[in-house]
């Protein structure tokens, strides 16, 4: 192959590289787009298509935003938020996604486990709250606890999904080679799944800011869904934005920084 | 006699709870050689139910339906003092308020909500006691209007956007909604010295731990005395409440705030009238008095005034 | 006959990989011709890039260099060399699929695949979902669709290429009964020389990869030829032999 | 074939359909095992390893369970929520899909709406849940926005995922056959998305019934969720838990349903 | 070399589709034996059970009726008929999966790779992931996993179905020399005849689905085997002659 490679022209070298530039600058351009969510934002609010008093300007809830990084009161809300996110969301991955595979693999498992995991995923958390808080304390435990509820869910169903779309010869291929029951899940149903796994960190990551937001609302004294529940009790309504675009800068970077290790881990899939 | 127990305090983050972060920020736990944590929690039910578990010690919550029916239901909780009580006094901490447009459409009573939208905070608890106040002032009941249970954030869309032409509130936010030209104070005197909220020990716990419970009740009444007495005048106060309550000390200025009596004993007369409520409206699931004097404990509360009183 | 209905001239295309900034060149300055109705087959060592170029005439690759005339009133048909079936249809709607595109009716959609399914022996799992297929009748399925609407070009990769000798038969003796009666421009990609001294008008033979057009080879035998007469006749071997040498002097991938 | 049909021994054909018909006997058993958490709950309220003062066992909320069905007033409750469940999926449910279908088949749309879906996900609901009221009133209007915008988010992310993972030879086949862009959607995309589509449905459904208990909780009167919240903060725990249960069976139910809709729609697929 | 390796007796399969109440008989009352170190190849119309016949071999689908002895101290190594290359693994990780599963040393895994990946000629492309590879080098990425960790028994279904006559020449020449000296039990799967002629001792002949054995011929020609000087011998026409007629006998799918 080499042998002929030098016969490509340079002009078309260059063409052929092309395409990978373009898509690595559209690409990181794209990751700005949200600016434009801000700017209409500004838009529809000085124009006042929307409620001044209710949806503030950007550039009038920056100044509030600037002071508290200034006063570095934010930091410490973003740095409990994070904590009890990413925590929970460990927590409520890693088991999601191994019965996820074992219910995907599994007929039995999925017939026995199938309809007890519908039966309760549909089960109100709010409803379940007192019963976390009897078993895991007032403290930050029922918080990881609460977003693995909810991270679980995502990833038990978007694992088993994908397992079950596993084409059957790789099974087969997999079994033919030797490959033991354990070997068939970490080496086959994981890598065939991870598709549809991605899909729902992704999902899992979005909910666990929004579910945070909701544990934080009553419950705690730090973290950025506090923040926003007690500027909103006092409708400090700028200080609550600068809350909900913290929260929601925080969930986009998280998204976005799964998007870059799916692009590394499935790099046969398109991205 | 006992070693220093740890007490966790469930709290909610609002100013009523502001002599527990007092007592806590300034030492007064300590200076009475309590080991307190303060945790954060949400509503009455589940700090019943954390208390009656015996998996936190201490708490304040508000009386109510819940609180009642849990009492019923045998929780094993003892109350032991006051946490919060409506002043005799106007501007209210928790006014009545009937939105702007309501009032430039000629609502200007009372009498003028007849089958208006009322909103109530929740069905059971003490916003849906004051609506019901405050509604009494016009001769009118809760089944008069229309009731639409939303707390006070979504109060103010509501307001703005004609979903309610009144309701309850609370301050802060009852000052924001002024300020923001989206509602008006209506009535404010319907709530004199009705008892909003107390504290409750497990029971075990204050049947084990007794000399703990007096220093700690010793502790929050000094800090309430100093808060009921001009304290939040104080800058430092002010930015201890701040800190708890996630609010920016500017809003905390100038605003009523909820009293405690000075010994901090509960006027069960109002707690009654609570009660009495609740059950004209068939929320309660037993019939008769509740038995509160199995559970109040007003001999620890006064051995801490004596304890107050020596210092 | 004379008229050109595909002209590639300097046909250049190279993939490049990204992540391991590599450059693989799979077609390099390829140039044939095919006359309106001729029918070519092109052979080539695996990997020589048969399958690119076909791809690029059917509009489903870019090009890097070089250019393509087609001269056709409708697209070209393709039979791809990998599965193809649609796993959500049965077999009858998989074959009736470009037709049922064009809003074709019911009726006549079914008339005209039934037709199809005789054909190629599918008759009696036209309402079978294709897990239902073994391999040889899944590609007979995606020759079938590529029949079924009638195109001017037919660009055909490997499409016997799982099937036995029998069904094979029977099928080249159907194209090549279609192509006759229709007038269709055919491009027919093998790898067995057999095939394609039976089929082509003209054998085109590609490199090693990076592919290039080697040599051009008319077919001298009559229509219709007669596949063991065919191989009495010297001229059979003696082209089988050009082809193979042709192969074997350039292919990299020869050991032992 | 028909010819040799015939040869195959009475037994043979018992054998040869056994597994099909064990398979749905296995099936129709395992839509019960729910009943499993029953008896679970039971059992440990019954040895008090769980608080019977909060968790009172089945055996005892199935009175007062009864005579709310015999009042009827449950049946309130469940239509209401029923109502509003629908509608709210139905409203997020098809943008979401339709949404996901164009930013998987389309390179430009991914890079520009990407980011922005990405950044409007994680905002609370709980947070913004004033702005929806102010918008869309107090009514149900605001409910089944809310419900809109989980199950939207779910579908999206699940359909576009689906949708990447689309064999490359499908989109070829279609676009060979001269497919419009319209017609790669809906023939195309759409059915090789389905399995995926369905795990996103499916997490919609549970996803709906958690989200309606929460926004019942503000400003309706009526729902299962409003009668949760309203025993909950009377302390009246029986009657709460009747609504626990009638959620998490409402949950289920559409979960089951669903299922039953995908075997028939996705007959290709394992089940 | 008279010990039988594998002895198939009276296997019948069926499959049955609840949705459609449909069943197919896919294989019936096959019978066979394969000798230790015997290579047989089975030729038989598109969909009449051959692969379904191995698969069972393979004990990757259940058998309905009848009785399956394989003789062998590891399991049989299976060449699959679709691609079945990982796509998440590279070209080398793919070759070597079962070596990997088995905790074979990295260091030993990659020196068996590489050998076979020469001998494929995929050395080139060692590290690329499956989809920048051509349909055939796919499919010679699935023989040489097949051959990697050394199986006693070999099951082949159309190995070299995607491969130009080249690649094949060079292949079937390879798996001959590694039969030869290894020992090793093959059945082979194949629509060519000539393939088959070339490979096989025994050449096992399937009627149309539902699949059973027709014949079983002995293939009577010395190795090493030449295939030009083969072609010569009157017997090998004899013989293909005698397989075609088996074939076209018994097919129902012949038309025109
Ligand atoms: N999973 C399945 N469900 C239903 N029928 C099947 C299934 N697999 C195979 N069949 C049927 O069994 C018969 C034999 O299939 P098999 O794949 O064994 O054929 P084959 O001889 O390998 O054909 P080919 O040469 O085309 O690969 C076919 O008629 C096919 O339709
Ligand atoms: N998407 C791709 N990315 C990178 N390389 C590719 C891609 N598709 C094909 N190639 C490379 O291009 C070359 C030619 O491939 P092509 O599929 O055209 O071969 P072919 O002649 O059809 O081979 P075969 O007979 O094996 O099907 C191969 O070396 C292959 O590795
Ligand atoms: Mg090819
Ligand atoms: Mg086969």
């Amino acid at each position: 192959m080499s042998l002929v490679t030098a016969k490509l022209t340079e002009e078309q070298i260059r063409e052929l590289k092309a395409p990978a530039q373009r898509e690595r600058l559209f690409r990181t351009i794209s990751y700005f787009s949200p600016i434009l969510l801000l700017l209409l934002w500004e838009v529809a609010s000085q124009l006042n298509v929307i409620d001044r008093r209710f949806f503030p300007p950007p550039s009038a809830i920056a100044g509030t935003f600037w002071q508290m990084i200034t006063s570095f009161e934010i930091f410490d809300h973003i740095g409990a938020t994070l904590r009890r996110v990413s925590v929970g969301y460990v927590m409520g991955a890693i088991p999601g996604i191994l019965l996820g595979l074992v219910l995907g693999l599994s007929q039995p498992a999925r017939r026995v486990l199938g309809p007890i995991f519908a039966a309760l995923y549909p089960v109100p958390k709010i409803a379940i709250l007192p019963l976390i808080l009897l078993i895991f304390g007032v403290g930050d435990a029922s918080k990881f606890v609460v977003i693995a509820i909810g991270v679980f869910f995502l990833l038990l169903y978007n694992t088993m999904g994908g397992v079950m779309q596993t084409p059957q010869i790789y099974l087969d291929v997999a079994k033919n080679a030797g490959a033991t029951r354990l070997q068939t899940f970490f080496r086959i149903a994981l890598p065939s799944a991870l598709p549809n796994i991605f899909t729902g960190l992704r999902l899992a990551a979005g909910s666990s800011y929004i579910i945070i937001a909701a544990a934080e609302f009553l419950g705690a004294r730090s973290g950025v869904g506090f923040f926003i529940w007690a500027s909103w009790q006092t409708f400090a309504v700028s200080r609550m934005f600068v809350g909900i675009v913290v929260i929601s800068a925080l969930g986009y970077f998280t998204i976005l920084a799964l998007e870059l290790i799916e692009r590394k881990l499935v790099p046969w899939a398109k991205h | 006699a006992e070693d220093k127990p740890k007490i966790e305090f469930l709290y909610s983050p609002f100013a009523d709870y502001a002599p527990f972060f007092l007592a806590e920020d300034l030492g007064y736990f300590d200076e009475y050689g309590v080991d307190v944590t303060l945790s954060p929690k949400s509503g009455t039910a589940e700090t019943i139910q954390m208390l009656a578990s015996g998996n936190v010690q201490a708490g304040a919550a508000t009386w109510g339906a819940g609180l009642f029916n849990s009492i019923n239901a045998g929780a094993t909780v003892a109350i032991v003092a006051t946490s919060a009580k409506m002043p005799n006094t106007v501007p209210s901490p928790s006014p009545f308020m009937v939105s702007q447009a309501a009032w430039d459409a000629g609502i200007r009573t009372v009498q003028d909500l007849k089958g208006k939208r009322v909103g109530i905070p929740g069905p059971g608890g003490f916003g849906m006691y004051s609506v019901a106040k405050a509604l009494e002032k016009g001769g009118l009941t809760v089944d008069d209007v229309e009731a639409i249970y939303l707390p006070p954030p979504a109060t103010a869309a509501a307001f703005a956007n004609g979903g309610l032409e009144a309701g309850w509130s609370i301050e802060p936010f009852a000052l924001q909604l002024e300020r923001e030209g989206l509602g008006r104070r209506l009535v404010e005197d319907h709530t004199f010295g009705t008892e909003l909220g107390f504290i409750a020990f497990n029971k075990e716990f204050v049947e084990s731990h007794e000399d703990a419970v007096v220093n700690f009740l010793a502790a929050y009444l000094k800090a309430a005395r100093q808060l009921d007495n001009g304290g939040w005048k104080d800058e430092r106060v002010l930015e201890i409440v701040a800190r708890y309550t996630g609010t920016e000390k500017s809003l905390l200025q100038g605003i009523a705030y909820t009293i405690r009596s000075e010994d901090g004993s509960i006027d069960l007369n109002s707690v009654r009238e609570q009660e009495a409520f609740f059950r004209k409206r068939g929320d309660l699931e037993y019939k008769g008095d509740v038995d509160i004097n199995s559970v109040y404990r007003s001999d620890l509360l006064k051995r801490a005034n004596e304890l107050v009183a020596k210092k | 006959m004379s008229e050109t209905a595909i002209e590639v001239r300097n046909l250049t295309k190279a993939f490049y990989d990204a992540d391991s900034d590599r450059t693989t060149i799979a077609a390099y300055e390829v140039e044939f011709e095919v006359k309106r109705g001729e029918f070519v087959c092109i052979v080539g060592p695996s990997g020589c890039g048969k399958t690119t170029v076909l791809r690029i005439l059917a509009g489903l690759e870019s090009k890097l260099g070089g250019s393509i005339d087609m001269k056709s009133d409708n697209p070209p048909a393709m039979v791809f060399q990998e599965a193809s079936v649609l796993p959500w249809l049965t077999v009858r709607e998989n074959v009736g699929f470009p037709l049922s595109l064009k809003g074709v009716s019911a009726a006549k959609r079914r008339a005209r695949v039934d037709e199809l399914l005789e054909l190629t022996g599918l008759a009696d799992f036209a309402d079978a979902l294709p897990h239902r297929l073994s391999g040889g009748m899944k590609q007979r399925v995606s020759v079938a669709r590529a029949l079924v609407d009638d195109r001017e070009i037919l660009l055909m990769d490997e499409p016997f290429g799982a099937l036995d000798e029998q069904t094979r038969l029977v099928l080249q003796q159907e194209l090549l009964r279609i192509w006759e009666t229709t007038g269709k421009t055919v491009v027919f990609i093998t790898h067995s020389v057999d095939e394609a001294l039976t089929l082509a008008d003209r054998v085109l033979v590609m490199s090693p990869r990076p592919g290039t057009i080697i040599a051009d080879l008319a077919v001298p035998f009559d229509r219709p030829r007669d596949v063991v007469e065919m191989r009495r006749d010297k001229r059979f071997w003696d082209l089988t032999y050009e082809v193979w040498r042709l192969l074997a002097s350039t292919s990299p991938e020869r050991h032992a």
